[in-house]
C-alpha cells in the first residue's frame, strides 16, 4: 500500500481525465492521517504500558480505577484518555519573554521530525506510505530534523534552564548520529541497498540452519552494530539513562519547562514518535523486519504487520525497561561514551563487516 | 576580529526545585556546565523555633523539635529529652531506654532510606527511590501502631515515652527486621555498584578529613571522610554502650575517600548498624514495666545550662538548654548538624558541573527545616 | 588497553545485573507493595505488610472529639496546647445547683459554656488528651473507637467550618443554671 | 569537668588576665574576655596538648534586659576528644567581639545566626550578613527588648490570638 497504489485505486474507478495533482493529494493526505493515527494510538497505549511497567517494576501498582466517574477505568485502561483530556484543557501559557513565534513553531518542528520518518517506514511487506530506494538514508536525514526544533524550543522559552536542556540536547543528538549512522551503514553493506524495503527483503533465510537470517544473527560484526544503534537510538530520542536535555532532577523539565498543555502535549507526542522511528530503523535493519522469526511460518502481508508491530512493541518496551532501572549520566560521560566507546567499535564494526561481506557474502 | 566573549550567568537554583530537598536556594554562577560559585541562601522554612520555646513550657517543645528535623523527629525528640533530664537528673525506667533505643534507630533507618533514595533521584534512578520509600512506609506503620503518628510523633517525654509498646510490637520488628536485611542487599546491586551511579558519585565534591572538621561537619558525612567519630560510640549516652556494633567509615572504595559514593555507603552501613542495635536491644528489653514511671510531676529543671549532644541521623544534634528555675526555657539552641554540613557546600561543590552540584548537595543530607529551625 | 574493555565489561555486568532485578519485582509487583487504593481501601488498613490489628493499635491520631458531658471544666488541655487551638469558656454556679457526675462519678462544679477546637490550628500532638482526668478528650477512631468512630476525613469549603464546638448548652439552659435557685428550695434543703 | 580547670590554668599562663574567675568554683565553662578572643582561639585550635579543632555550637544569650548579652562558644577535639564550653560576654549596647570565621570555617554561619538574631557584630568576619531572616528584616528578634512589629514591609503582622473571637 505505497501512495501510488492509492492513486492507481482511485484511478481505476474515477475518471480518466481526473487531475492527478488533486489525486495525489489526496492519497499523500490519507497517508497522512493514517501515520497520525499510529503516532497517537502508539502515544496511548505506551504511556499506559510505560505508567504500569514502571509501577510493576517499583512495586506499586499504577494507575487503577474501580469503576467510572473519577476513577481511570478498570485498572485504569482510561489513564491516557484522562490524560489527553487534561492537556487540552490546560490553559495555553507563553510567557511573556518568550519568543513568541519561535515559541509556537517549536513543538511543531520536533513532532515533524518523528512524523515524517515515519512515511518511509515498512510495516508491512507492502504496507509502506513511500517506498524510497534511499529510505533509510531519509529517515536518518529527517530524524535529526528534531534536534532543531529542541534548540528552537529552548532558546524561544527565554529560560536558563530551557537553554541548559537545549544546549545538551544539541551536543547529545549530534553526537549520537555519528554511531547510529556507521553502525547502519554496516547494514547498509551487508544488504547492499538503501531502501527499506530492501534491507528487510535481504534478511530472508536461515543462517546455521535454524536462526532467522536476520542481521543481528547474521555475523558477530552486525550482533554488536545492533548493540551500538540501539544505545545510540535511546540517546537521541532522549530517555534515561541519556536524558540529560530533560532531567528533572537536575534542569527541572529542561527544555520544556515553559511549555504547558496541548503545546507541551506535542512534544510528549513527538516523544513517543521518535521512540516509534527508533523501533522501526532497528527492526528494519537487524530484527528482520516484517519477516516471520520462523521461515516460511505465518508469512503474509498481515502476518507481516504482526511481526513488524510485535517486534516494535518488544524493542519500546525494553527502552522502558532501560529507563526505570538506570540511572543518568553526566553531560561529559554522555559525550566519552559517545565517542570513545560506540564510535570506535562502530567504526571497527564497519570494517569487520566489510571484510565479512567480501570473505563470506 | 573580535574576541569571543563569554560572560559567567548567575542561575537561580530553587527555592522551587525538584532537588533541592525543601526549599534551598543557591544562587551559583555558572560557566556553561560549569558551576564557578555556590551561594547557599537559606531561611525560607524559618519558623522561629528558638523564639517560640521562649514562651513554650518544657513539655511543650517536644513536639517542636519534632517539626525542625521532620525526617528524624524522634531523634530529634531523643536528644531533648536527654538533656532536660540530665538537668533535672532523672533516672528513667530499663524498658523505657531499651524503647527509646529501638525508636531511635529505627528512625535512623527510616531516614538513611530516604537519604539514600532521594540521593539515587538526584543522580535519576527512579526505581531504588520507590524500593526505599516502601521499607520506610512499613518503619512508619510501627511507629503509628506505637504512637498514632507517622512522621511528627511527640513519643518520648520528659521521663519516659508516651506509650508502651503495643501488643505484637516486638514480633512485627522482627518480621521487618528480616525481610529489610534482604532488600539491602537488593538496593546494593540495583544502585550502589552500579557502573552509571559509580561513575556519577565517586570522585566527586571529596571533602577532605581536615576541612570536614573545619567546618565542624558531623555524623555520616564525617565518617564519610574517613573520620571514626560516632557520638554512640566515643560518648555513649543513654545505654548504647550495652550495645556491640561497628562504625562504618568511608574507605574510598570506588574513588577517593570523602567522595559521595563514600558518603552514601556510610549511609547504607549505618542502616545495617542500626539492625544489629534494634536486635540487641529487642532481645534483652525488659518485657514489662510502666513507662510512666519516672514522669516527673513538673518538668521544672534547677538553674543552669546544658550543652548535650546526641548522634542524630544527619550528625551531632547539640541543644543548648538554659533555665532559670521556671516552667519554661530561657533559651533552647538547637545545633543542627545539617546546618554545618551545608555551609560546606560552596567548599566542596564549587568548580563542579551543574549536575554534580546537585549529587554532592544530595549527598551532604540535608533537612531544611532542620537549618531554618 | 585492558582496562579500556574491563570498564567496559563492568558497565554491561552491573546494568544487567540492575535490569534482572527490576524485571524481578515487575512479575511479582504485588507482593512488597503498599499501597493504600484510597476511596476504596481506607486507612487503617489492618492486613497491610505488618498484619496488625487495629485494636492493637496504642492511638490513632485523628481528630480531637469532647464528650461534654463528661468535661468538668478544668482547662488542663487548654493550658496543655503549644499552639492554643483550644478554648474553654466556664461560667460558676451558685452553691447548691445540680450539674450531675461525669461518667467517672466526679461531681461537676463548672459550667462549660464553650469548648472549642479549632483543628486548622492543632498540630497533632496530642498533648491535651493526656492531662484531662476524666479523658473526656480523645482522639477519634483506634482504641477510643468504642467512644467515638474514626473521622479523619472531616475535610470542609470553609477554613470556619474546622472550628469543632463542642459545648451544647444553649443559652436558656444557662440561664437556668447561673440563675440562683429560688429560696424555698434552701429552706427545704435545711430541712 | 576537670578539663575545663586544666584549659582555663593554660589560658591564663599564655594571656594573662584573659579569663574572669568565677566568684565560686565552678567547672562548667570558662568565661574569657573579649579582647584578645581571637588570638585565644588561634591557640585553643593550634595548641598540641588541646588541640580543639572542631568548633561545635555558637549560641547567643540574652538573660534579661539588664544584664548583658553573651556569645557561648562549644568546642570539641576530635584528637584528644575533649570538649569545653567558652563564655564571653558583650555589652548590650554596643555588641562587638571579634570573629573566629577565619580559625574554625564552621564558625562563619554560625556567627552569622547570632548576627541575625542578637546583632552581635563579629568583628572581622567576611560576611556578616543576615541568616535566616530577611536582609530587610529590622531588629534582633531573640533580644529580650525585642518589640514585634506591626507592619513589616506594608503587610500586617498577625498577632498572637488570645482567645480566637
Amino acid at each position: 500500500m505505497t501512495i501510488d497504489n492509492i492513486i492507481i485505486w482511485f484511478q481505476s474507478w474515477l475518471p480518466a481525465n481526473f487531475s492527478i495533482i488533486s489525486l495525489y493529494l489526496v492519497a499523500v493526505l490519507i497517508a497522512a492521517i493514517a501515520i497520525f493515527a499510529i503516532m497517537a494510538v502508539n502515544a496511548l497505549v505506551a504511556v499506559y504500558a510505560e505508567r504500569k511497567i514502571s509501577a510493576f517494576m517499583q512495586d506499586r501498582i499504577g494507575p487503577m480505577g474501580q469503576g467510572p466517574g473519577l476513577h481511570a477505568g478498570k485498572w485504569g485502561l482510561l489513564q491516557t484518555v484522562a490524560d489527553t483530556i487534561k492537556l487540552i484543557l490546560k490553559e495555553d501559557i507563553i510567557p511573556r519573554a518568550a519568543d513568541r513565534k519561535l515559541f509556537i513553531i517549536a513543538p511543531f518542528v520536533i513532532f515533524l521530525g518523528a512524523f515524517i520518518a515515519l512515511a518511509a517506514m515498512p510495516w508491512g511487506p507492502n504496507l509502506i506510505a513511500a517506498d524510497m530506494n534511499i529510505g533509510i538514508f531519509y529517515i536518518l536525514a529527517v530524524s535529526s530534523f528534531g534536534v532543531i526544533g529542541i534548540i528552537l524550543a529552548a532558546w524561544a522559552s527565554d529560560n536558563k534552564w530551557s537553554l541548559f536542556g537545549g544546549m545538551r540536547s544539541a551536543a547529545q543528538i549530534i553526537s549520537y548520529e555519528i554511531p547510529a549512522a556507521l553502525s547502519l551503514v554496516a547494514v547498509i553493506l551487508l544488504g547492499s541497498t538503501l531502501s527499506m524495503q530492501g534491507i528487510i527483503e535481504s534478511q530472508a533465510g536461515t543462517v546455521w540452519g535454524f536462526l532467522p537470517n536476520w542481521n543481528i544473527f547474521n555475523n558477530p560484526f552486525s550482533f554488536f552494530a545492533f548493540f551500538i544503534y540501539f544505545i545510540a537510538g535511546v540517546a537521541e530520542v532522549n530517555r534515561t539513562p541519556f536524558d540529560i536535555p530533560e532531567a528533572e532532577s537536575e534542569l527541572v523539565a529542561g527544555f520544556h519547562t515553559e511549555y504547558s498543555g496541548m503545546r507541551w502535549a506535542f512534544f510528549f507526542l513527538s516523544e513517543y514518535g521518535n521512540m516509534l522511528v527508533v523501533a522501526g530503523i532497528t527492526v528494519v535493519a537487524f530484527l528482520g523486519g516484517w519477516q516471520s522469526p520462523i521461515e516460511g511460518v505465518m508469512q503474509g502481508a498481515w502476518w507481516g504487520l504482526f511481526w513488524f508491530l510485535t517486534k516494535m512493541t518488544g524493542v519500546i518496551m525494553i527502552m522502558i525497561w532501560f529507563r526505570w532501572t538506570f540511572p543518568r549520566l553526566r553531560v561529559d560521560q554522555l559525550m566519552s561514551v559517545a565517542w570513545k566507546v560506540l564510535l570506535p567499535i562502530a567504526l571497527f564494526n564497519l570494517f569487520g563487516v566489510a571484510i565479512w561481506t567480501l570473505l563470506v557474502g | 576580529m573580535g574576541l569571543v566573549h563569554a560572560d559567567e550567568m548567575t542561575l537561580n537554583i530553587g527555592p522551587q526545585h525538584p532537588s533541592t530537598h525543601g526549599v534551598l536556594r543557591l544562587k551559583v554562577k555558572t560557566d556553561g556546565e560549569i558551576i564557578s560559585e555556590i551561594t547557599p541562601i537559606i531561611g525560607y522554612l524559618h519558623r522561629c523555633f528558638e523564639k517560640h520555646c521562649e514562651t513554650l513550657s518544657y513539655e511543650q517543645i517536644i513536639p517542636f523539635t519534632d517539626r525542625c528535623d521532620y525526617i528524624a523527629a524522634m531523634n530529634n525528640n531523643f536528644g531533648y529529652v536527654l538533656a532536660i533530664e540530665k538537668m533535672m537528673d532523672i533516672q528513667v525506667p530499663e524498658r523505657v531506654k531499651y524503647i527509646r533505643v529501638i525508636m531511635a534507630e529505627f528512625n535512623r533507618i527510616a531516614s538513611h532510606l530516604l537519604a539514600l533514595g532521594t540521593f539515587g533521584l538526584d543522580v535519576g534512578a527512579y526505581t531504588p527511590f520507590l524500593y526505599m520509600f516502601r521499607d520506610r512506609e512499613r518503619i512508619l506503620d510501627l511507629f503509628e501502631i506505637t504512637c498514632g503518628a507517622r512522621l511528627l510523633y511527640n513519643y518520648m517525654w520528659v521521663g519516659g515515652v508516651s506509650h508502651d509498646l503495643p501488643i505484637g510490637f516486638v514480633e512485627a520488628s522482627y518480621r521487618f527486621l528480616d525481610e529489610f536485611e534482604k532488600n539491602t542487599k537488593e538496593y546494593h546491586n540495583i544502585l550502589s555498584y552500579n557502573k552509571i551511579f559509580i561513575e556519577r558519585s565517586a570522585d566527586v565534591g571529596v571533602l577532605p578529613k581536615d576541612v570536614a572538621i573545619d567546618y565542624g561537619v558531623t555524623g555520616p558525612n564525617l565518617r564519610g571522610s574517613g573520620i571514626k567519630w560516632d557520638l554512640r560510640k566515643d560518648e555513649p549516652y543513654s545505654i548504647y554502650d550495652r550495645f556491640r556494633f561497628n562504625v562504618p567509615v568511608g574507605k574510598g572504595t570506588m574513588g577517593s575517600v570523602g567522595d559521595c559514593w563514600d558518603r552514601y555507603w556510610v549511609r547504607a552501613e549505618e542502616m545495617n548498624e542500626s539492625v544489629k542495635i534494634i536486635r540487641q536491644a529487642l532481645d534483652k528489653m525488659p518485657r514489662d514495666g510502666d513507662v510512666h514511671e519516672a514522669l516527673p510531676k513538673k518538668v521544672r529543671p534547677p538553674k543552669g545550662s546544658i550543652y548535650f549532644r546526641t548522634e542524630s541521623p544527619r550528625g551531632d544534634l547539640g541543644y543548648y538548654i538554659i533555665s532559670d528555675g521556671k516552667g519554661g526555657p530561657t533559651r533552647v539552641k538547637m545545633r543542627s548538624p545539617a546546618f554545618t554540613a551545608l555551609s560546606a557546600l560552596s567548599e566542596i561543590a564549587s568548580g563542579w558541573m551543574l549536575s554534580d552540584v546537585l549529587v554532592i548537595l544530595g549527598s551532604l543530607d540535608i533537612v531544611l527545616g532542620e537549618i531554618d529551625r | 588497553m585492558k582496562k579500556y574493555f574491563l570498564n567496559i565489561w563492568e558497565t554491561v555486568k552491573t546494568l544487567l545485573i540492575g535490569l534482572g532485578i527490576t524485571m524481578k519485582h515487575m512479575f511479582k509487583a504485588r507482593k512488597g507493595n503498599v499501597t493504600l487504593q484510597y476511596p476504596e481501601e481506607k486507612w487503617p488498613r489492618p492486613d497491610r505488610n505488618i498484619g496488625f490489628d487495629l485494636s492493637n493499635y496504642n492511638v490513632i491520631r485523628s481528630k480531637l472529639h469532647v464528650d461534654i458531658d463528661d468535661c468538668i471544666g478544668c482547662r488542663k488541655c487548654e493550658r496543655a496546647c503549644p499552639v492554643g487551638c483550644i478554648k474553654i469558656d466556664t461560667l460558676k454556679v451558685p452553691k447548691g445547683t445540680d450539674l450531675g457526675l461525669t461518667s467517672g462519678g466526679t461531681t461537676k462544679r463548672l459550667l462549660v459554656s464553650r469548648f472549642d477546637i479549632d483543628m486548622t490550628e492543632c498540630m497533632f500532638c496530642n498533648l491535651c488528651t493526656y492531662p484531662c482526668p476524666e479523658d473526656c478528650i480523645f482522639m477519634t477512631g483506634g482504641p477510643n473507637s468504642e467512644k467515638q468512630p474514626l473521622d479523619y476525613e472531616y475535610s470542609q469549603y470553609d477554613k470556619k467550618n474546622l472550628i469543632f464546638e463542642f459545648a451544647t448548652l444553649t443559652k436558656k439552659e444557662i440561664k437556668k443554671f447561673t440563675t440562683p435557685p429560688p429560696p424555698q428550695q434552701e429552706i427545704l434543703k435545711n430541712d | 569537668m576537670i578539663i575545663n580547670q586544666k584549659v582555663s590554668d593554660i589560658i591564663e599562663k599564655q594571656f594573662p588576665g584573659s579569663v574572669i574567675l568565677p566568684e565560686e568554683p565552678q567547672n562548667d565553662y570558662i568565661q574569657l574576655l573579649p579582647d584578645n578572643w581571637n588570638e585565644i582561639a588561634k591557640f585553643l585550635k593550634n595548641d598540641t596538648e588541646l588541640k580543639f579543632d572542631s568548633c561545635q555550637c555558637i549560641t547567643g544569650v540574652d538573660l534579661g534586659i539588664e544584664e548583658n548579652l553573651e556569645v557561648r562558644y562549644n568546642f570539641h577535639s576530635m584528637k584528644h576528644k575533649h570538649k569545653i564550653e567558652i563564655r564571653i560576654a558583650v555589652e548590650r549596647k554596643r555588641p562587638s567581639i571579634p570573629s573566629v570565621e577565619q580559625v574554625w570555617r564552621g564558625a562563619d554561619w554560625l556567627e552569622r545566626e547570632v548576627y541575625d538574631m542578637y546583632g552581635v557584630r563579629f568583628k572581622g568576619h567576611r560576611d556578616l550578613r543576615r541568616m535566616l531572616l530577611p536582609e530587610d528584616w529590622k531588629g534582633w528578634p531573640l533580644r529580650k527588648d525585642y518589640k514585634t512589629p506591626n507592619i513589616y514591609n506594608g503587610m500586617k503582622v498577625k498577632k498572637v490570638r488570645k482567645g480566637w473571637d
